[in-house]
């Protein structure tokens, strides 16, 4: 795990080191697809992919993360932590402007805190063991928490706790202010136009506060709905960039051998998304464990990387991506066996009952998945009901709990207290999400063991812990993991440096150059 | 005529109403909702936030008092607001609507004139070659899948041939202006225009060839060739301009439909329209939004129907009698 | 006021049977040929390619005419085209015909009873009739569909829904005419009841155009259907045609014959379905058949 | 008759046209000759099938497709037509020969104007300027006496009636002064005095410019109205020819001895006074017809009915005749309870039968029956002609066997073989489906048959027969019967008291027999006079 991490950076630096060759040229445009179109850019409010990777340029948080999720300077120029994990400080740079003019503070600081606690579930949560926020002179932040929270430091990035301009949002109703269509950060791209359904244009912020940066003139993020239009628009060159997930897996290797393209799986470490099955813990056929373990050694994953995401990704082998804090592959139990599973099954006392099946409503790579599954587990003796659905209804279905089995994939933000322990812990069961416990899991030794997790200090204390739960959960099989996902950035290789942290597009452009 | 017009209009006004209500209530049968859209695409959210969202989409009134504010905005003229686009559903589609005119219009324009001209071609030359080969493209084109057309096209036109734009409304960020802009703007139009035109020339083609068959039976062409008129001016004079009429209502029927219903073509060449527009706000459970394109494209419809009776009355001296 | 016989006086003997007359027509027998296979592919279909035509049979995109054991090819997942094809045809069929099925079921009634009563009626069903027809069509078969969420049934009764306004407008018409057509007055003369009269007199006789309407709503059917398996709005247990293009283009570049085969099959079953609507139109309603 | 001073205009000789093949006959047109002559009216009679339009139609070069002339000339002047290439043909029509058709409501181009239709007659053969064609077609409107001719030609072919329309024909054929005008039935379709008018302006016409006339009809009053040779055909075969007088006065060949026998006269045969019990009483029946309208329009109102009031005793025939538009057809639908009365009772015996509603009518209504006027649409193509007989007694509880007996019984009573039981009305001439709809009608043993136009539809020998029928079968069942005609020639053959209607009043009502010989009402005597062929038949 360690090694991994380690051999990344030094990939990472190899890169940077050929970019260095070349020096950055300012100028230039950049086009860009996004898919869908999002509803806002006001990153507080939405929080949904596209939102994220747009306003990700207009919009920044205190730190950003490189590709082993170790903390860089974002916002703030400097940090440190009290020996009791309880206090940090966060020093901010003194030469940052909102896109208005106006200078970035303490202020701001504080009170993006306390809206955030109000409109984004997520800070919510990674919030809630602050006990206060203060700032003894406009350039510096202390957080105050409760209890030590062993994650602590990898919550600002820009989408989990963006800056928010206290002078324009202060004393008004947030979700009607009327800057949330003219986004206003600190970000190195400010928002020009957006022409809905065709294009979002942004343009160089030239006070930026890194000096010289950013390097590009404007950014066009194009809309394009069809997902074989988008690939002609990069084959035809009116677009240069194609951030993950915009083109289907099919067309992936294609495009990344088309002349004069790079593509990098690079830029998602801090989401890691995470594939699975939920399987309803509640009722029916997958209240078994062993009907679910045999759902686990139905399914081909290798298949599924091969043929349905063309070669990307990796077969999950427990709870925790690879690029997970704390992750243990020696947890992993389930390989592709039919045989194995038809055993449990007869073990299950299963009789043919029919298994809806819910796909993810997210474009062909995911219904092309649904269908190799439902054979995979008919193959097994399994009798699979596929249920189309739209976006509204599979998250109702899931939130609801409405269904069999159902496919999902969740980010997990680097560490299981962020992203893993919401979805196995009993007091994240509540209808009405479709994010947290929807499996309906219940296991008094994995909710204590997350919740020591997360409050013990320090990978010493905390890695035991996390292996010995991976261990159980893997053994129980709330859910059917499949495979860690990748989402490949297909650029023209004349755009150089776009994805420089872990947080990948989604942190914004301000490295990013065009070969002229 | 203005009486006329008049009373159509109020019935107009009548059935919009019942489209609203009917559809408001249809929309709420789809399982989800706005707020449960956006936390799913948030991918993350608790039932805070749903809750929160639910607040902000006036989804937590009860439905009667929700329909009563959108028929009370709807009559005065106001579509609402799309909470989720945070705009104004008016200038959502106001923003769409141009585009979807543009592209339909064109389509439906030179489908017409086209398929007018091929199938009186083919009326004339009943029973030859030429006759046998206009029906047949006609025939063929009329089977033939939209979206599939629309693919075949982009790969050769687009992507073999390299000659037309595939997708968009116009070269984004070339800053055309003018003359330029226009020129860009109708490269990127022949594709989508032609694939959605190509099935309504077919129609046109169908319609026309066997309504002039039919007039050409019609006495007064017997009068016609008694007055030793040549056949060009017979076939003009008496045979096209009669079996225009039945012509003109379909093509009113359909330019109301063209508006609405460019869904797949918006959607494979990404043309900025309400088509797509409806399909996103659809899935997106946009209630508003997706009551202001019904809205909308059926005032379309209504307007175009009422636009062909008048031109109907305008050709045809008989309807005043008639009616 | 003296209606002469016309010209060539109709002798008995001149009336041809409208199957000799279907049959005279070269489209009308393509067209019956190219159904008629149809037909044998979706009845073969089970016997032919016992398994399933979802499953993965080859490696993926196995290019048409090269494998015997796949003629024609596999898909992204290594599933077989022309068993898709093969199962596909039923449900084509069997969305086209049910929906048109449906569509009468609606449409035939309401457009007798509007043209037969006539009054306000007629006036009141007229104006709900308007009312579906002035939504567009197509996005309200999407709606439709996403409502009640994509299946089969979900699927017939969308395209049902929207098309029955055409029916009920021909079958008003024709009932209209056919009311004060003189063996109608006859009939109601004699004392027969309303029921009897429309059942026995007035029906029978909107028959042909009815029937050549339904075989173009069947087409149309089929053409919708695949529009909305290939907006992915299909049902995801069955195979269909639109399904496979709707699957098939996003690989159309590498594998075209993913999507052109379906395509073409779609196209043929269509045409095939139009040609025997004009045919039977030339036979049923000779009145509007092509030039002598 | 001098012959050199005779100018032949077209001369016709051994003309055949060919059916296609699969026909009743070989031949639509079989030897036939004959002359079109300056200043003569030829008239060319015949029954349905006798092959007179196409021998019209050949002149003119418009033939169907599907028949051909296969031997004979048509020459005109020094040319045969027959052989003439299509731009030769367009210079003929119209210049030359000139033709006018049956059915002016639909010779005429709906969406022209007629002025511009009368001037595309000059446009068609190069002829003046825009403006001259436009002071020509006013002058033409005069010439044949159309009212207002300068509003007139400015008007569309829908705001005038049927007689102006036919004078817009004429016109229009005049237009180039050709030496021949073709007339196809052109008074066919025309009420009695509009076609006293129309035959009186061709006749007119003709004179003033010497032209020959080939005049198609298969009414022998015309005949003896305009004629001045005639030209009997039958099955495409000429059967005789001669002058006019010669022909309907001393005909030879046995064919037209038949037709002429056939035609009913204007003098009504004595019949005995009748004043038995009423069979059907109508009192103050009013219907008006209210079309159009709404919010924004005042509506059209047409009188059908006002007032109307009549006895129809036991065993009597009345007649009701009227021109179109004068509410008969409209009184026989409200006496058979068919369209519902303003105001007014029509008594049946006892009953009223407009105050019933539902089941109570739906019995009473076997107690009056009616027989409808097309052959073609009164009969449903999709049954047998058993059960189209047969439907009513069923719907009024006879068993299916009994009422097909009762069929079986019908059909022999109006002179059909038994075996007509299983088989289709398609299969059967106009006049045997006129002898169904009789027997259909007389399934339910009714007191009282109403007659709609029972006979305009059919040949004048057929319809001969039918008459005869009907006035038979009234006789031995002790029918009584409303006979509803346009014809005051079949009027006066078969009713004992004659109504006139006008504009939905009775203008006059009397035996047939005082009609005739004292008509009172001015709108009667112009009825009257206007009967082609009574001038003649009376002088």
């Amino acid at each position: 795990m360690l090694k991994t991490i380690v051999a990344g950076t030094v990939l990472s630096l190899a890169l940077a080191g050929t970019a260095l060759a070349q020096a950055p040229k300012p100028g230039g445009i950049a086009n860009v697809v996004i898919q869908p179109e999002p509803p806002g850019l006001m990153l507080a409010m939405l929080q949904n992919g596209p939102t994220q990777m747009v306003a990700g340029n207009i919009y920044e948080g205190l730190l950003r993360y490189d590709f082993a999720l170790k903390p860089l300077p974002g916002l703030a120029e400097s940090w440190s932590m009290s020996e009791d994990g309880k206090t940090y400080t966060f020093k901010l740079v003194k030469n940052a402007t909102w896109h208005d003019g106006k200078p970035f503070t303490a202020d701001d600081v504080i009170f993006s805190v306390e809206l955030l606690r109000q409109t984004h579930p997520r800070a919510r949560g990674n919030l809630a063991k602050v006990a206060s926020v203060t700032a003894p002179d406009p350039y510096t932040v202390v957080f105050s928490l409760s209890e030590p929270f062993g994650p602590f430091m990898g919550i600002f990035e820009v989408g989990s706790l963006p800056m928010i301009p206290k002078h324009i949002y202060a004393g008004t109703d947030y979700k009607t202010n009327p800057a949330n269509n003219t986004p206003i950060g600190t970000g190195p791209y400010m928002f020009k136009e957006w022409k809905k359904g065709s294009y979002i244009r942004l343009v160089k912020n030239p006070n930026y506060h890194v000096a010289g940066k950013p390097y590009l003139d404007e950014i066009y993020w194009h809309v394009i709905p069809d997902a074989a239009a988008r690939a002609v628009a990069f084959e035809t060159g009116k677009v240069d960039i194609l951030p993950g997930g915009s083109v289907e897996n099919f067309d992936v290797p294609r495009l990344s051998k088309i002349k004069g393209a790079c593509s990098t799986t690079k830029g998602w470490e801090f989401f890691s998304p995470h594939s699975w099955l939920w399987l309803n813990n509640r009722k029916g056929p997958t209240a078994n464990k062993a009907f679910r373990q045999a759902v686990s050694y139905a399914l081909d994953r290798d298949f599924a990387r091969d043929v349905v995401w063309n070669g990307l990704g990796k077969p999950a082998t427990g709870p925790f991506s690879s690029s997970v804090r704390y992750h243990d592959p020696k947890a992993a139990k389930y390989s592709y066996d039919p045989a194995k599973a038809k055993a449990l099954l007869k073990e299950a006392g299963y009789k043919g009952e029919t298994v809806r099946l819910l796909p993810l409503p997210y474009g062909e790579t995911w219904q092309r998945w649904a269908e190799a599954a439902k054979q995979n587990l008919e193959d097994a003796g399994i009798k699979v009901e596929l249920v189309a659905t739209d976006v509204a209804g599979w998250n109702q279905k899931t939130s609801d709990w409405d269904y069999d089995i159902a496919f999902t994939y969740l980010y997990q933000y680097g560490d299981p207290a962020l992203g893993v322990g919401r979805n196995y812990v009993s007091s994240q069961i509540a209808k009405g999400s479709p994010f947290n416990n929807v499996e309906g899991y219940s296991n008094p030794s994995v909710d204590e063991a997350f919740a020591k997790g997360a409050v013990a200090v320090g990978d010493d204390q905390r890695r035991p812990i996390y292996e010995a739960v991976q261990k159980t959960l893997v053994e129980d099989a709330p859910v059917a993991w499949l495979l860690e996902l990748q989402f490949p950035t297909i650029t023209r290789c004349k755009v150089h440096d776009l994805v420089t942290t872990g947080i990948g597009v989604n942190d914004g452009f301000r490295d990013a150059w065009i070969e002229r | 005529m203005a009486g006329f017009v008049a009373r159509r209009i109020a019935k107009g006004i009548l059935v919009l109403l019942a489209i609203v209500v009917l559809n408001f209530f249809l929309i709420r049968l789809a399982p989800g909702d706005p707020a449960l859209v956006m936390a799913g695409e948030a991918g993350a959210g608790d039932e805070v936030f749903v809750a929160q969202l639910r607040e902000k989409f006036a989804l937590d009134q009860p439905l009667p008092s929700q329909l009563a504010a959108y028929l009370r905005s709807i009559v005065g003229l106001d579509l609402g607001y799309s909470v989720r686009q945070q705009m104004p559903v008016a200038t959502l589609i106001g923003e769409r609507l141009p585009a979807t005119l543009l592209l339909t219009g064109t389509a439906f324009l030179v489908s017409l004139s086209l398929g007018v001209l091929l199938g009186s071609l083919a009326a004339r030359r009943a029973g030859t070659l030429a006759d046998t080969a206009i029906t047949g493209m006609a025939l063929l084109f009329y089977a033939t899948p939209l979206f599939w057309v629309s693919l075949m096209a982009i790969i050769l036109f687009s992507v073999r041939l390299e000659w037309l734009p595939s997708f968009g409304f116009e070269t984004v960020g070339a800053g055309y202006t003018g003359l330029a802009r226009a020129a860009d703007i109708v490269r990127h139009l022949v594709l989508p225009a032609l694939t959605l035109g190509l099935f309504f020339m077919a129609v046109y083609v169908r319609m026309t060839r066997s309504s002039m068959l039919e007039v050409s039976r019609l006495d007064f062409v017997k009068t016609a060739r008694a007055k030793g008129l040549t056949e060009g001016v017979i076939q003009r004079r008496h045979i096209l301009r009669n079996a225009l009429l039945p012509v003109v209502t379909l093509a009113g029927l359909q330019a109301g439909t063209l508006v609405g219903g460019a869904v797949l073509t918006e959607t494979v060449f990404a043309w900025p329209g309400i088509g797509r527009l409806m399909y996103e706000a659809l899935l997106q459970r946009d209630y508003n939004l997706l009551l202001g394109v019904f809205v909308v494209s059926s005032a379309m419809v209504l307007i175009f129907n009422l636009v062909t009776d008048v031109v109907y009355r305008a050709v045809d001296p008989r309807i005043e009698v008639a009616r | 006021m003296n209606n002469a016989v016309p010209l060539s006086a109709p002798a008995p003997a001149r009336r041809r049977g409208p199957l000799a007359a279907f049959l005279r027509h070269p489209g009308a027998v393509i067209g019956l040929v190219i159904l008629a296979l149809v037909v044998a592919a979706a009845l073969l279909a089970p016997i032919l390619y016992p398994t399933s035509p979802w499953r993965m049979v080859q490696r993926p995109f196995v290019p048409p005419f090269t494998l015997e054991r796949v003629p024609l090819g596999t898909d992204a997942l290594g599933r077989d085209i022309a068993a898709g094809l093969m199962h596909g045809a039923g449900v084509s069929l069997i969305v086209g015909l049910v929906s048109t099925l449906a569509a009468l079921v609606i449409g035939v009634p309401l457009g007798a009873l509007a043209g037969y009563l006539g009054g306000r009626v007629d006036d009141a069903l007229m104006r709900f009739t308007e009312l579906f027809q002035t939504v567009p069509s197509f996005a309200l078969a999407i709606v439709l569909v996403a409502i009640l969420q994509p299946s089969l049934s979900s699927m017939i009764l969308a395209i049902a829904l929207v098309s029955w306004p055409p029916v009920t407008r021909l079958v008003r018409g024709e009932v209209l005419s056919l009311r004060s057509r003189e063996y109608v007055q006859a009939a109601i003369v004699t004392g027969q009841t309303t029921f009897t009269i429309l059942r026995r007199e007035v029906l029978p006789n909107t028959l042909s155009p009815i029937v050549v309407l339904a075989s173009l709503m069947v087409a149309t059917a089929i053409l919708l259907e695949s529009s909305l398996s290939f907006l992915g709005l299909g049902d995801p247990n069955r195979m269909s045609w639109g399904f496979m293009v709707g699957a098939g283009r996003t690989v159309i570049r590498q594998a075209w014959w993913i999507t052109a085969f379906p395509g073409v099959v779609i196209l043929l079953t269509v045409l095939a379905l139009n040609l025997i609507g004009e045919g039977l139109n030339d036979a049923l309603n000779p009145r509007l058949s092509r030039e002598r | 008759m001098d012959t050199d001073a005779r100018r032949i205009a077209v001369a016709v000789r051994d003309l055949s046209l060919a059916l296609p093949a699969g026909g009743d006959r070989a031949n639509a047109v079989d030897g036939v000759s004959f002359d079109l002559v300056a200043g003569e009216i030829l008239c060319l009679v015949g029954e349905s099938g006798s092959g007179k339009s196409m021998c019209a139609h050949a002149l003119m070069g418009l033939l169907p497709k599907a028949v051909r002339p296969v031997s004979g000339t048509i020459r005109l002047g020094d040319t045969d037509l027959l052989g003439q290439d299509d731009a030769a043909w367009r210079d003929t029509r119209g210049r030359r020969i000139a033709m006018i058709f049956q059915e002016p409501m639909t010779a005429l181009n709906p969406l022209m104007r007629i002025g511009d239709q009368m001037a595309e007659m000059f446009e068609a053969h190069g002829q003046l300027t825009p403006k001259e064609r436009r002071a020509r077609a006013v002058a033409l409107a005069r010439e044949v006496g159309l009212p207002e001719p300068e509003r007139i030609v400015r008007a569309y072919p829908h705001q005038l009636s049927g007689g102006q329309r036919q004078r817009a024909m004429i016109a229009m054929a005049l237009a180039l002064e050709p030496a021949v005008l073709v007339a196809d039935e052109p008074t066919t379709a025309l009420d009695v005095t509009t076609q006293a008018q129309i035959l009186k302006l061709i006749r007119d016409l003709q004179r003033r410019r010497n032209m020959a006339v080939l005049f198609i009809t298969h009414d022998f009053g015309v005949v003896a109205e305009i004629a001045d040779r005639v030209l009997v055909l039958r099955h495409g075969r000429v059967v005789e020819e001669g002058p006019a007088a010669a022909v309907l006065g001393r005909p030879q060949a046995p064919y037209t001895r038949t037709l002429l026998s056939a035609v009913p006269t204007m003098d009504p045969p004595t019949r005995p006074p009748l004043s038995g019990p009423k069979a059907v009483e109508v009192v103050g029946l009013q219907k008006t017809y209210v079309t159009g309208g709404g919010l924004w329009r005042a509506p059209r109102r047409t009188a059908a009915a006002r007032d109307v009031a009549f006895a129809l005793h036991r065993g009597e025939t009345l007649g009701l005749v009227g021109e179109s538009g004068s509410g008969k057809s409209s009184v026989a639908r409200l006496v058979m309870r068919l369209i519902e009365p303003d105001a007014g009772q029509v008594r049946l015996g006892d009953t009223d039968l407009t105050r019933l509603r539902g089941e109570a009518l739906r019995q009473a209504r076997s107690r009056i029956q009616m027989v409808f006027q097309d052959p073609f649409a009164s009969l449903n193509p999709r049954r047998s002609v058993g059960r189209i007989i047969a439907d009513g007694p069923v719907a009024h509880g006879v068993s299916l066997p009994d009422a097909m007996e009762r069929a079986r019984r019908l059909l022999d009573l109006v002179g059909l073989d038994a075996k007509a039981l299983e088989r289709f009305p398609h299969e059967f001439s106009g006049g045997q489906r006129q002898r169904i709809g009789i027997a259909r009608a007389l399934a339910l043993e009714p007191e009282v048959l109403v007659a709609d136009e029972a006979v305009s539809a059919l040949d004048v020998s057929v319809q001969a027969q039918v008459l005869a029928l009907l006035e038979d079968l009234k006789t031995r069942l002790g029918l009584s019967m409303l006979f509803i005609t346009h014809d005051l020639r079949v009027a006066a053959q078969i009713c004992d008291r004659i109504a006139v209607m006008r504009q939905g009043e009775i203008v006059e009502l009397k035996t047939a027999g005082a009609l005739f010989a004292n008509p009172e009402h001015p709108y009667t005597r112009a009825l009257l006079d206007a009967v082609p062929g009574r001038v003649r038949q009376a002088a």
